[in-house]
Order: structure tokens, then C-alpha cells, then sequence
């Protein structure tokens, strides 16, 4: 489903330029909206349908392989944190659903700075790793039967006589 | 439209990290972490953080999870044992290791930060839907990363493009920054840094898409996935490891849906045309495969390789395509809608082409395909960039340098970018990208990288921006010579002729096409041989010398034109390798050498182009295990 | 822009020839020839009669000759016998025998023209290349054969696309005339005739290339033969034949340069990249193939379709592509220039390949591929119309009308439109095409034709007008939806993407991945299934109901939209055909029935499609040899 | 080598819209020149570069497979009816060549109605095959020797022991 804009809805506020990863929403300045130029570079991952307020961007799909006559409706919802799905099939059954996008408050995650600072600069411990809820294991784990088998493992294996 | 006119904007840094994706988040988080006033971490990213790279478009599971004490929790020797089968011998076991014993401060950093993953309603501990895994409702999951990635750098450059890395010009093989150019205004950056982390994701449209016309950006892995993960590197002179064992996975036909969740959540089966079945692999068709890919036909789960294998010869001898039988395992309209929510979540265009084709999963089976080759370190492959290991684990011979440096001095590596360490996926990325963040750290604060000063001359600037906008340049000097009429502003003239140049669509095309044909992909149903290696060989290199004739209209183009030769670059490197390892190990057939050769090629390839000549050179290194068969 | 600005002009004839390429010219001339002042003859083509069709880019030889009493040339029946063995067996005898023995006085007015065909110094006769081919210099072969076509035709119509063909409405399977409209001014036209003669070539680009991008155009089979020969006829209720049995020749890569000259006038031979040879195909080769295509395996020369199965086999098992040996056989630069001159005339990529990838032909090899499959009647394939036999040779049960008619009274078929009688190429079809003409004449001036008057109302009329316009109308009501830039006029926008509407690029890439993936493309190594067949078939139904959603931006663009309609009808006959043939006989394996089955399927298949209803329906007829073993 | 149009040379004659088989070939009413505008259908035929009077159009190889930097000259001379060839190789060879393209002049082919009228319009023979020199044999030839072998004719030979 490469996107296009429906131009009576789009108000070229670029939302759906800032967010596109592969660039290929860009701001027209003669009309002033947003439109798809790079079509074939278009993943279809709905993030300029999602990131539109106005709705204005809609997806028809890869017509190399999809028919004609499917319709989607996405509302990416950030303060109840929940996304609804609308998928019309082009024989019309239509299948509703919604799924939870995030636990938290938008601008709530923390950043390093605010995690409490260590000195173990030295150690192999990452952020939080000192506490074991966070690494897991009461310590740093190390292979518990180091080996050094040089070459096939398959041959190693046949040799220890532990093959399957 | 001259160089001239873009403004140069010079940044220094302690740590660059290029691409701020799953890796390059979890890097700047990390390394900012032990940094913290000490030294500057600075992001540049192509796109925008909150949407970019593989999970850009959302994901439905983290693939990597925690790993505990608890009984029921897998330990890191049972994941390197897994990932050592699943990638047929050749694995750095120090690496994986590595990465498994930090997923679980990573899950719960996540969960934290606001990610749904799914838990036992009654442990309250994190579902899995395989051996491995978490299944999350991750549309959001970038966004939610993107967040304490952003707070935690000192400096964010988004829509900034690194076309070449700068090498120190007064000491060999030395990293000291980055150059690129501003997608939206054309600003050109000079990025100055005492490390550089390069994190900046894998490869698609590297070889001919199954799909065509405007379907082109229907791959698996997204279309931004450019290959800048391993031009940097190799342009800064870096070394690979086993890049000849591509990508090849097997996905729902067309859109490209994924396969592990209706597998391992869903129990599904496949089966060919006529129902027989073949995943779960029964064992008579392992002990035929024996013959072919010896004990590790017998691993289970059936390693990926394999499992690709057994969809292409079932294709290839017209028993194809496997079927994913879902209306066996989809009861009821609830499981339906957890089917189809895991690929709005991940890969919406499943969902699309179910709706478009009429295609009921409840009441019908799916098709599906070994996808076009792909180059990418985190999943089922175990091509990339070749990295030192962590100091407490790692083999002597892997130890050149911090952990995750590269065999350039300061450039690390994290994520798609480093080789011989697969099934990392996104969580396990973001791990690496801390484990490189904190190597980083250490390095500019405490290690050889504290008292370094980049040198770079005010000419080499210059000339690298001369040679960055060339192709804006090119096209505008020359578009006035034909009668072809113009375009609208910003839209691209995919099929202009022109004698004098060619556009970023003509030079891809052409590349996916030598790639297809002459260095197996799907077109060649996955073989090639000698004579075929060459001749592609041959034929990238005539495609490099047309670069000097790349045309862009726009900044877009621009970007479009360095993406492309970003993934000549890979091709190269991928081609190379296939040219040199004598066997079939990974997801093709050198006709030359059928079989997996344990004797001769139990070890890793590595390339490397010389960043003076341009020359191409290849050795091969011993394969160390450390963890028990 | 609505129907009805363009205006209607209704053109009343007594002959109508559809198509003036090799076979249109030959049957308005010997049309022309018998009809005199007493019945008048319209030609209506879709380009420029100069230089159109099959051999609008020139050609190198007349691939089939004289027969005549010098021991010397060959007989009808060694024609016969070559032509049987070629197409596996299943060919019609009379139809191939009748062209032999009419190809004498063809070459004689060819060389009266102007066409300079090369003779032997000595003797004065016109040298062969093979058994049957006459090299020529045939650069302006098309525009010569023109000439007398132009002169001898009553009114020609050029620039108008035959976009139906339009039924008597009081009788049923009569055929009453067609209609299409001018591509330069959108003129509508209504042809109203007695006899209508199909010769509009064959069809190229119905399987998605092996080019890819902007090389979409190269195809072997030129891009504007768009498959109208047999479109045409199944809208008017007509029958097929054989229609499975696509042509997949051996041809150069990429730039599909033809192999008959090479290997006939230069003796070259080809190898597998180990430098095993491979045509001519060695004795102990065709013992190995005889398990799979029996006797037909030790015919020589050997057929086309186990020439063309070695080299997909030899490109499937790693031992491909296979080579043409050139430099064995171009000992000095007068044999490398005719080398040259041959693909100048008839296929000059093939010379720029050369010069763009510095291969001298003189020094090196040169890598041969089997093509996507296309569907014409002339070369060596059997698929295409049901024509009834010439009156003296044909048995009983291949003669319900006057020779060449087809199975819908009045309309006649020569050239690429017949099948089931390959190998008559250019000349061949100019042959059949005068065959037609005679008959035809014969038809309208003695025949059952002579007192008949075309039923046909204005409804019908307006009722076709709206629909051939609708493309047009369709988008410029829908264009204004969306926000993306209109093209400069005239320029198609490839990739536009529009809720409504669909344009014919979209239309064709779609078909060509329904043909490659599901009908024993390229893609599939040309093997299929019943289970691959039966979902091709309702994708295929699928994009046919899509077609009401074409739409077309200019007259330019409205051509395109119906010749890829004419395409996908080819399509379905060629799928609906592959569906009903219960063995594998012709360029693809079918894994259901993987062998040639004497026994049971030495068979004619036809297809219809009901011009009422638009099902499709499926039968077959005996072969009956005429000519002894 | 789909085909381009020079700008300084197109004289807007529409000689190359004329002749394009695959109508590709347009004309820009705009600035009055030629140019192709539906290069992906171009066979790279050569009849535009053919028959421009300006030599203004010119061909550059399917970039998918073909590398830039060859160069083509071509002259079609109808008076002399000689086509002369120029082709120049990536690494810089040149080759020339020159070749008939026909033995009579322009407009001298004989029209239907220039040849001898005849009245069998029953025959099987066709246009001056009541020439033996065209007919290539003293008379109409029918099989001299015909069968009637239903189905496999593997099998008749193998049964008529005229097996290879
Ligand atoms: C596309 C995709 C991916 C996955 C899946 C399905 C689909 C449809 N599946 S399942 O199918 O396997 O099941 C997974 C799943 O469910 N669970 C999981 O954990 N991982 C999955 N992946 C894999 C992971 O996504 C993957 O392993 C990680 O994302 C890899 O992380 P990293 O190595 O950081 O790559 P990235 O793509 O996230 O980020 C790269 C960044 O670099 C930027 N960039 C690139 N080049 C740059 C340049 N030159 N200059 C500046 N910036 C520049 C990018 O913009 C990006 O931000
Ligand atoms: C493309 C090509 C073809 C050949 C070859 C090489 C190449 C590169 N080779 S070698 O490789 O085999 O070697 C040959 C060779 O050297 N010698 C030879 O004799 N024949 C060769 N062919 C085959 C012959 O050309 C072929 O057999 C004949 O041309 C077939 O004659 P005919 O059946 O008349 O088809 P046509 O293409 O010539 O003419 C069709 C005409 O119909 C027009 N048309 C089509 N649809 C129409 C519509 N809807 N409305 C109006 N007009 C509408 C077309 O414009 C055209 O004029
Ligand atoms: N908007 C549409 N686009 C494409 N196909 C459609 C559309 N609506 C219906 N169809 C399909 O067209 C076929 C005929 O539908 P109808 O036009 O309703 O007779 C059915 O198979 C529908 O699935
Ligand atoms: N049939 C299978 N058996 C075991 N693991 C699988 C299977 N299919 C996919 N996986 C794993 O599931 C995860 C996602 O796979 P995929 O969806 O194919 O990208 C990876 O870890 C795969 O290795
Ligand atoms: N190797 C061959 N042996 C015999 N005939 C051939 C061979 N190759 C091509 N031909 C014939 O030469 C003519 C032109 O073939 P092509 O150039 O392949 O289209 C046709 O009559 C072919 O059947
Ligand atoms: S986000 Fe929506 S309203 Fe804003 S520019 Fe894009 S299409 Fe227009
Ligand atoms: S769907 Fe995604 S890739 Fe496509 S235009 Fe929108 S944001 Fe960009
Ligand atoms: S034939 Fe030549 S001069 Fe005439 S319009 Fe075409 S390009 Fe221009
Ligand atoms: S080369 Fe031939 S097909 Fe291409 S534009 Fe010119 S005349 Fe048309
Ligand atoms: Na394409």
C-alpha cells in the first residue's frame, strides 16, 4: 500500500514528511501539501497514515500483487495509548480491532542521566546491572565450562561422543 | 546547483554514534550513562529517531529475552548452543555469549519505558512464544525507545545522512569521523569524534525483489535498510566476517509477513501442495538432509538455513509453495484477530494483501517464499562486520580491542553491523549497542581513545564535499541537453534517458539485477558458481565506474544516490566472499562446491577493501568455541 | 474528456485485415490479387505499416525459403516431417504443408521488391544459413514488403487500435466487423465487413521480463506485440489451440540477440561453463533425454524445446549459463563485422551489450539464457488459433470452413494468429497471410460471404464507444483527488498511486507476476502445478475485474491500457490451457504430470471463451498425421 | 538503448513520432520537439534515430544490464540504399560497417493490381503460381505418399518399423 494524500483533507502541517523513514513524503510549496514522490520506496509501514491529523493519508496497496477494493482505517490514539484497526476486505467483511501502543505516559521513560550513576567503568556490567533483578543471575554469568575446540564443532562432537 | 551553496557545519564529539535504530539507541543510552558530564555523545540519524530503522514500522515480539536463574529461563550457554547450529558452525561464540547474559537488564529497561509485552496472567512473568522470545504489542516500540535514547544525547542530528567515514590523517587505520549531508536543507556535516559507533542497521533491495513495478519496496527487511552498516566500515577499511551467508528467509508470499509467530505462538504447520508436511520437519526428511548439512540437519529447532532450504527445493521441484495451513490453528474470530493484529503491528502489508485477495486465514491456507537475499547480522545470518570481543570471555585472537571495536582503531560496531553473532533481533541489538556504548566510553575516558585528536585537513573536507553533492551537480549541468520534458518539483523521472547520466533508480536496478543473476538469488533459485562469480565481479566493478555519472534532481535523489552506492558497496563485499569460501554454507549453492566442507571451512571469511587502492583482499580465520558441544 | 468528444466514423469494406505486418501485407495483396474492382480491401493497423511488427526492427534472414524440384531445396514434406518433430509431435500437417508448398513465389516477389537475399556467387541461388533459411539483408525488409501492401490496398488505416471485434447480432457466430480508435486524433472507429483477416502478431511482455527497470522494453518478441492475434478472435468466440505450448527460445542475456545465425551461418557451438558442449547436443546427451522426451529426443536437427530444456537445465543445476563459443568461429574481423551486420539489422542491443560491457565477441564467450515465455504461432510453438485446413489436403475433420477461417464464421487468421503450424517466421507468414487472402476472396466474391450485410445497431456501437473511452474519462474524474503533481503532458506517471484507478504499467506488472510465478515463468524455472495453475486462474479473474478500474491520462496511454487488456485474455488462455493439459509437452514442466504422454495426450487442446458470458471452456481434438513417418 | 532527443537539434519535423512502432515517440506542442515518452516500451528498434532528418535522436543501452559509455552512429542512406554503422565500444574500439538495404529503388515494389489478372480464383495456386518458376514445381504439390495416423506418431513409426 503505497500512500497518497487526499488533497480536500491534507493542511500541509508535514507531520507525515517528518515522520516518513524513507523520505519519500514531501511538502509541495506550490500547493502547499504533502504528497508521496518516491512511491517505490514505500514500505507501507502507515507511520505518514498514523502520524496525520487530518487523516489525509491513505494507503492503496501494492497493486503488483494486491486486486483492487480493499480499504483500511488505522487511528493511532496517544493519549489512550491504544491503536484501532479497521480492514475491509474487497469481498466487504470488515474486521475491527484495537491493541494497547505503550504503558506508559508519553515524555515519561527516563533518560541515563536519570538512572543512578556507577563508577564500575571498568567492570563488564552495564546500566542497572549491579542490582540482580536487572542482570538476572546473583552475578555476571561466564561460560561455566569454558572450552577451546579449534574448527568443525560437528567433529568435536563425534569425537566427545555426545552427538544426537 | 553547486557545493558551494551548502552551508558546512563542523560538530565534535567524544562518541558519534551513527543511526539511531535499535543498536544506536541502546548505544547512546549506555554510553551517555557512564559518560555523563565527562564526555559528549552525539546521535546522527538519517531519518526520524522516533520511526526509523527495522522497527520503524513496529514489531510484535522481542526475539531476544531475559535470561534468569529461574529454572524455566534459558541460560547463555543454551542460546550460543541454539545459535550455533542455527548458523551451521560458524558463530562467535564470545559475542553471542555476550549478548545473552545483558538481554535481561535490557527487557526490563523496556518494559520500564512503557513497552507492552505480554505476561502469564498468573506468574505475571513475560509470555513467550517460542524458546526465545516475548510477544509485545510493539507498534510504538521504536517510539518508546527513540525516547530515553533522545534525552540521554548530548546533541541529536536527525535527517543527516553519513555518506563516508574520515579516516585520522596522520595515523593509519584510525577513525576520526564522519561526513554527511542534511536530507532537508543540504547543510553538509563534519562529524569529529574519538569514537565512532556505527550502528546504523542492515541491507535490503540488494538483490532484484520478487516483487516489481511499484511493489519494489515490498521486502522484508524495509527499504531504508540501505547497507550504510557496512560501506562505513569497509570504506574506513574495515574487515568483514562471512558476508556470503545473505539473508534468505522464508516469509508469506508477496507481502512478506513474517513466519515465527503463527509457528511458534500459533503452532501452525506447513506442508507442500499436495499436504505433505514439512515444518516441523519429520524425521525422515532430516536424515535425507543429513546428507546434505550432516548433524545439523538434527538440530533442533531446525535451523533456519535448513528450513529455507526445504522451502526452496520444494519450490524448485514443483511441489511448491509451502503452504502455512492457518485454518487449522484459527478457531475463532479472536485468534484471528491476534493473527492479523501481529502483522499490523509488524508488516500491515500482510494484512492488506489478505483483505485485497480475499484470503480468509481461517478458512484457507497461505503461500509462502524464500525471500530475495537480504544482508543483515541480527537475525538468521551471520554475515557483518568483524569485531573484538568482550575482554573477560572472548579468545585470545579476538581480542584486538575494546569490546566491539572493529579492526579499524575507534569505529565500533553494534546490531546489524556486527557479523558471526546472529538472533540477536531488536532487543538483542539494542544490548550490543550498549555493550559498544560502554566500550566507548571507557575508551575515550579511560583507554587509548582519551588524548586522541582527530586530524582532519581543511582539502579532505573539501574534497569529500565536492564529492557528495557531484551528483546534484551532474544532473543539472547536464538535464538541459535532452528534449525529455521536466518534471514536477521533488518527483522523480524514474525512466529519464539521458546520455550523460543516470539516476539512483537506473543504478539500483541494475545492481539487483547482477546481484540476482550472477550471485545467487531467488532469479537463480539460489545458485551460482565460479564462472558466475566473476563475471559478476566484473560487472560491479563497470557499475562502480558508472557512479561517477550518478545524477540526482533533488536532495531526496541525493540521498537516494549515496543509499545506492552504500549497497554496491555490500555486493561487492558479499560477492567477494562467495568468490573466495570453497563450500555451501548459508542460504545458497556454489555449484562448484556443493556441500558444507567441515574439514577445510569450518572458519570465517573476512574481506576488506583498501581504503587507498580500492583493492579487494581475503582471509579466512579459525573458528573458536568455548562452549561445550 | 468524455466519449463523446471524439467522433465516430463507420468505414464499410468487403475484406478487413486486422494487422499489417508480414502476414497483413501478404493477405492484402493476394487479396487484392483476386478481388480486383470487385470487392474492396481495407487494411487497418495500429503503427506505421512501414516499419511495424514483428519485423519492424529488420531482420537477417528469411527463415523459411524455396522449395522447389532442384535436389538442392528442400520438399514440402521434409517440411513437414522437420516442423512434427520440432513441436513434439502435435502440429497440423496440412496448414504446415499448404505454407511450404506456396513459399517459392513469396521469395520471388520478396526479390522482385527489392529485398536483397544473398546468393551463392556461383550458382546464383539464394544460400541458406540452415536447411530452410535464406539469409537477406533485412534492415528494410518491413518497408519493402510495405509497398506493394500499400499500393494494393483499397484504404489503409493507419494508427487505429482494433480494440473488439463486433458480432452480427441476428446470427450468431458471425463475425461483422470491429472496432477500435486512432491513437493520433481518438477518432472512434466502426469497420463493418464480410470477411475479417486477423494477422496482429504475437505476444511479448505477457510474463514479467527478465529485464528489469527501464530495460522492461526488452523483450526478444518486440514490446508492441501486445497479443491482439488471439484477443481479438477469443472476444468474437473464437477457438484455440494448443495455447499452452508458449515459446521460450535460447537467446543471448539481456540483450536476447537470436542464436539461429550463430550456430546455422557460423557453425559456432555452445558449452556449460566447464566447457562441456551441449548444441549440438552429443549423442550420449540425447540418450539421457530420450527418458523424457522419447524419440522426439533424436530428432536433428534437435527441437527447439529439448534445445531450449537443456539450457534451463544446465542454468538450474549450476552448470549455466551456457556459452556460445564465438570465438572459436570469427578468425577474422570480416567474420566479426557479419557477426555485427546480423544483429544490426534484426537486433541491435545485441551489439551495444557488446560495446557496453567491452566483450569482443572475437575473443570471449558469450552467455546465452532461455527467455520469458511469449506467445506466437510463427516460431517454434504450437500455440495459437483453430483454422480450418486447405480444401485439397486437409482431412475431413480440419475443414468446417474456407482455409484459414477460424471457428467464427468470416473471420479468417494468418501469420502468428494460427496455430499448431510453426516455423513459418516472416516469410511463412506472409505466405499464410496471402493463403487467407485467397481464401477470403474467394470467401466474399463465390463464397458464403457474398450476400451478407453486417447486423450491427447503433446501441452496440455506442455502447463500444463508451467502453473503450472509459480508461480515459475514469481518470480524469478521479486524477483531482489526490495530491500528487501532474505529469508534464503526455508523460505517464509509472508510479502514481490512486484509491480509484489503476494505470496499464500497474495493470502489466501485475499480470506479468501472475504469468511468471503461477504459469511456469522464469521466475519458477517453468515448472507449475495444479495448485499453482487454479490460483493463477483467480488472480487472473481478479485483475480482469480490476481492468474496470484502468485508466488512461492520454490516447497514449489509452493504446497501452488495451493492449494490456489484450494481453491478460492471452493470459487466461494460455493458464486455462495449462489447467486442462494433463502431461508436460512444450517449454515448462507441469509437476502433476511431469512427462510427455503419448498415450492419451497426443492431442489438439482448445480453449473458448463464451463471448457472451466470458466462460471459458476446454476441449480436445485428434491429430491427424497426413505425412508418413 | 531506449532513445532520447536532442534538444539543440530536434527540429520538431514529427518524423520519429511517425515512424515509432510502439508509439513512443510523442511530440511536445509545448516546445515543438520530439521525445520519447514511454521509454520502458522502447524495443531500441532504431527507427526514430532512423529517420530523424536531424540526427537529433540518440540512443543510450538499457541501463539495467548495460554499462554507460558506448556510443552508435547510424546513417541510413535511402538513395543509396546503404545503411552505415558506427559503433564504438565502452574501452574505446570502433567499428564500422555498411550493408544494403535494398536492390530497387524507393516506390518501384509492384501493387496487386500490376500483376497479370487470372481467373482461377478456385485453385489452390495463388499469385503467379501459375509460373512454374514461382511455383517452384511444374505443379501444385500435394503429398505424394498420404497417411492417416490418428494420434502418436512415436508409436506409428515405432509400429511401421521406421524408427530412428
Ligand atoms: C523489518 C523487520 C525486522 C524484524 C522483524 C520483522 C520485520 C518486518 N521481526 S522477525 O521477522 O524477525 O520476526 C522481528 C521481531 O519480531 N522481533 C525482533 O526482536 N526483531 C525483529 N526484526 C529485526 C530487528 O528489527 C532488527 O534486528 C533490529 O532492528 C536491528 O537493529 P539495528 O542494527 O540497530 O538496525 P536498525 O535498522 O534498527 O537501525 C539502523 C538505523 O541506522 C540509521 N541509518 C542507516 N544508515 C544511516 C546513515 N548512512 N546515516 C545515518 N543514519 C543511518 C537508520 O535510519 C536506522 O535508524
Ligand atoms: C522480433 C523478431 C522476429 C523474428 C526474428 C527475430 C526477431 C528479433 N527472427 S529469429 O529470431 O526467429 O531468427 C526471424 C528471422 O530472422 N527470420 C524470420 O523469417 N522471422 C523471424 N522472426 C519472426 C517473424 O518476424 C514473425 O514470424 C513474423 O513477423 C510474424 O508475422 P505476423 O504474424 O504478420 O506478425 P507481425 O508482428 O509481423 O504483424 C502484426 C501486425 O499487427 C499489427 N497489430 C497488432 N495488434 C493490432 C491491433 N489491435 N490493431 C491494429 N493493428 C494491430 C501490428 O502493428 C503489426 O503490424
Ligand atoms: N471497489 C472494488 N474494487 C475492486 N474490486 C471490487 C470492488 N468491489 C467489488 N469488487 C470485486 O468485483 C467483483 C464483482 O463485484 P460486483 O461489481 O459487485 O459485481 C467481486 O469479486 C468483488 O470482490
Ligand atoms: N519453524 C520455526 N521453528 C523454530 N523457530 C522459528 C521457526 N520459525 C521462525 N522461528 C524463529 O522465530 C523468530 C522469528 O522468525 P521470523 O518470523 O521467521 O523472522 C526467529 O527467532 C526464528 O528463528
Ligand atoms: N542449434 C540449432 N540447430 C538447428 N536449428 C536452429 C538452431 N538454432 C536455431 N535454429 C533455427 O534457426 C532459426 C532461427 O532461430 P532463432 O535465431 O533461435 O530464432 C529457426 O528456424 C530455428 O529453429
Ligand atoms: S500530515 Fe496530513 S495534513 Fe499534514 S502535510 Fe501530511 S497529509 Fe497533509
Ligand atoms: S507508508 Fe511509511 S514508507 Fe510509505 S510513505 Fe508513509 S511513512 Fe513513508
Ligand atoms: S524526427 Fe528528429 S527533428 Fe523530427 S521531431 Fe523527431 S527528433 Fe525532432
Ligand atoms: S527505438 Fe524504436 S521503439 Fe524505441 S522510441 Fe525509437 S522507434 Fe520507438
Ligand atoms: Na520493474
Amino acid at each position: 500500500m503505497p500512500t497518497f494524500v487526499y488533497s480536500s483533507l491534507c493542511k500541509g502541517c508535514g507531520k507525515c514528511v517528518d515522520i516518513c523513514p524513507a523520505d519519500n513524503m514531501q511538502y509541495n510549496p506550490k500547493n502547499r501539501k504533502g504528497y508521496n514522490a518516491d512511491p517505490i520506496m514505500c514500505a507501507e509501514c502507515m507511520n505518514c497514515v498514523k502520524y496525520c491529523p487530518e487523516h489525509a493519508v491513505d494507503v492503496r496497496p501494492y497493486a503488483d500483487f494486491a486486486p483492487l477494493g480493499a480499504r483500511v482505517g488505522v487511528i493511532r490514539d496517544t493519549k489512550k495509548n491504544i491503536i484501532y484497526w479497521r480492514i475491509m476486505y474487497r469481498d466487504g467483511t470488515v474486521y475491527e480491532m484495537a491493541s494497547p501502543i505503550r504503558t506508559t505516559p508519553w515524555g515519561s521513560a527516563k533518560g541515563a542521566l536519570e538512572y543512578p550513576e556507577r563508577t564500575d567503568l571498568d567492570s563488564e556490567l552495564l546500566a542497572m546491572e549491579d542490582k540482580p533483578e536487572y542482570l538476572g543471575f546473583p552475578e555476571l554469568q561466564r561460560p561455566k565450562q569454558a572450552v577451546r575446540i579449534v574448527g568443525s564443532i560437528i567433529k568435536a562432537k563425534q569425537q566427545g561422543g555426545s552427538g544426537r | 546547483m553547486s557545493a558551494l551553496h551548502f552551508p558546512t557545519r563542523i560538530v565534535d564529539t567524544d562518541i558519534l554514534v551513527i543511526g539511531g535504530g535499535m543498536a544506536g539507541c541502546g548505544a547512546v543510552f549506555e554510553a551517555k550513562y557512564w559518560c555523563r558530564g565527562k564526555c559528549k555523545v552525539t546521535l546522527v540519524e538519517k531519518a526520524n529517531t522516533e520511526k526509523s530503522g527495522a522497527v520503524g514500522m513496529g514489531l510484535s515480539a522481542c526475539n531476544l529475552g531475559v535470561f534468569t536463574t529461574d529454572p524455566d529461563d534459558p541460560k547463555p550457554e543454551d542460546f550460543v548452543q541454539y545459535v550455533r547450529n542455527d548458523l551451521l558452525g560458524t558463530i562467535r561464540e564470545d559475542l553471542v555469549y555476550d549478548i545473552a547474559r545483558h538481554m535481561t537488564s535490557t527487557i526490563k529497561l523496556f518494559d520500564e519505558w512503557g513497552l507492552p509485552i505480554w505476561r502469564d496472567p498468573k506468574t505475571g512473568k513475560y509470555l513467550r512464544t517460542g524458546r526465545w522470545q516475548h510477544p509485545i504489542h510493539g507498534e510504538s516500540y521504536k517510539a518508546i525507545i527513540a525516547e530515553p535514547c533522545r534525552k540521554s544525547a548530548d546533541e541529536v542530528y536527525e535527517r543527516v545522512f553519513i555518506t563516508h567515514p574520515l579516516l585520522d590523517e596522520e595515523r593509519p587505520n584510525r577513525i576520526a569521523g564522519a561526513v554527511g549531508f542534511g536530507v532537508r536543507d543540504g547543510t553538509f556535516y563534519v562529524f569529529r569524534a574519538k569514537a565512532v559507533i556505527v550502528a546504523a542497521g542492515g541491507t535490503s533491495l540488494l538483490y532484484r525483489p520478487r516483487s516489481t513495478g511499484e511493489g519494489l519496496g515490498r521486502a522484508w527487511y524495509p527499504t531504508w535498510a540501505n547497507g550504510s552498516a557496512y560501506a562505513i566500515p569497509l570504506l574506513a577499511g574495515a574487515e568483514t566476517v562471512n558476508m556470503e551467508f545473505r539473508l534468505v528467509v522464508v516469509r508469506f508470499k508477496d507481502a512478506y509477513g513474517p513466519v515465527g509467530f503463527p509457528y511458534l505462538l500459533l503452532k501452525m504447520r506447513s506442508t507442500d501442495v499436495y499436504g505433505k508436511q514439512w515444518e516441523p520437519l519429520p524425521d525422515e526428511e532430516k536424515a535425507k538432509l543429513a546428507k546434505i548439512f550432516y548433524d545439523y540437519a538434527w538440530a533442533r529447532p531446525t535451523p533456519t538455513p535448513i528450513r529455507t532450504w526445504v522451502t526452496i527445493q520444494n519450490l524448485k521441484e514443483g511441489r511448491g509453495p509451502d503452504l502455512m495451513q492457518t485454518q487449522e490453528r484459527l478457531p475463532d474470530e479472536e485468534s484471528l484477530k491476534v493473527l492479523f493484529e501481529d502483522y499490523l503491528d509488524m508488516t500491515p502489508t500482510q494484512v492488506f494483501l489478505w483483505a485485497s485477495q480475499n484470503i480468509h486465514p481461517q478458512k484457507q491456507p497461505s503461500e509462502l517464499v524464500p525471500t530475495e537475499p537480504y544482508v543483515q547480522a541480527s537475525h538468521g545470518s551471520s554475515g557483518g562486520m568483524w569485531a573484538s570481543g568482550p575482554p573477560d570471555i572472548a579468545p585470545e585472537e579476538y581480542r584486538w580491542g575494546p569490546n566491539r571495536m572493529l579492526t579499524v582503531e575507534g569505529m565500533f560496531g553494534a546490531g546489524d553491523v556486527v557479523g558471526a553473532s546472529g538472533h540477536k533481533f531488536s532487543s538483542g541489538s539494542f544490548t550490543e549497542g550498549r555493550i559498544a556504548g560502554k566500550a566507548a566510553a571507557r575508551y575515550v575516558l579511560a583507554g587509548p581513545g582519551k588524548d586522541y585528536k582527530p586530524a582532519i585537513s581543511n582539502d579532505t573536507i573539501e574534497r569529500y564535499k565536492e564529492i557528495v553533492y557531484r551528483p546534484l551537480e551532474w544532473y543539472h549541468k547536464n538535464r538541459p541537453l535532452t528534449t525529455t520534458p521536466e518534471m514536477p518539483p521533488g518527483y522523480t523521472n524514474w525512466f529519464e534517458i539521458h546520455p550523460n547520466y543516470l539516476n539512483w533508480y537506473q543504478l539500483l536496478t541494475r545492481l539487483q539485477k547482477i546481484m540476482d543473476e550472477y550471485a545467487a538469488g531467488w532469479g537463480m533459485f539460489y545458485i551460482t558458481n565460479n564462472y558466475l562469480l566473476n563475471r559478476g565481479w566484473e560487472l560491479l566493478r563497470m557499475l562502480e565506474e558508472d557512479f561517477r555519472f550518478a545524477a540526482a534532481a533533488s536532495l531526496h535523489e541525493l540521498l537516494r544516490v549515496w543509499e545506492t552506492y552504500h549497497r554496491l558497496l555490500v555486493g561487492q563485499a558479499v560477492v567477494f566472499s562467495m568468490m573466495n569460501r570453497k563450500e555451501s554454507r548459508g542460504y545458497y549453492l556454489h555449484a562448484d562446491y556443493p556441500y558444507i566442507d567441515e574439514e577445510n571451512w569450518h572458519v570465517f571469511s573476512h574481506v576488506r577493501r583498501d581504503p587507498k587502492t580500492g583493492q579487494w583482499s581475503f582471509r579466512t580465520s579459525p573458528v573458536i568455541h568455548i562452549i561445550p558441544p
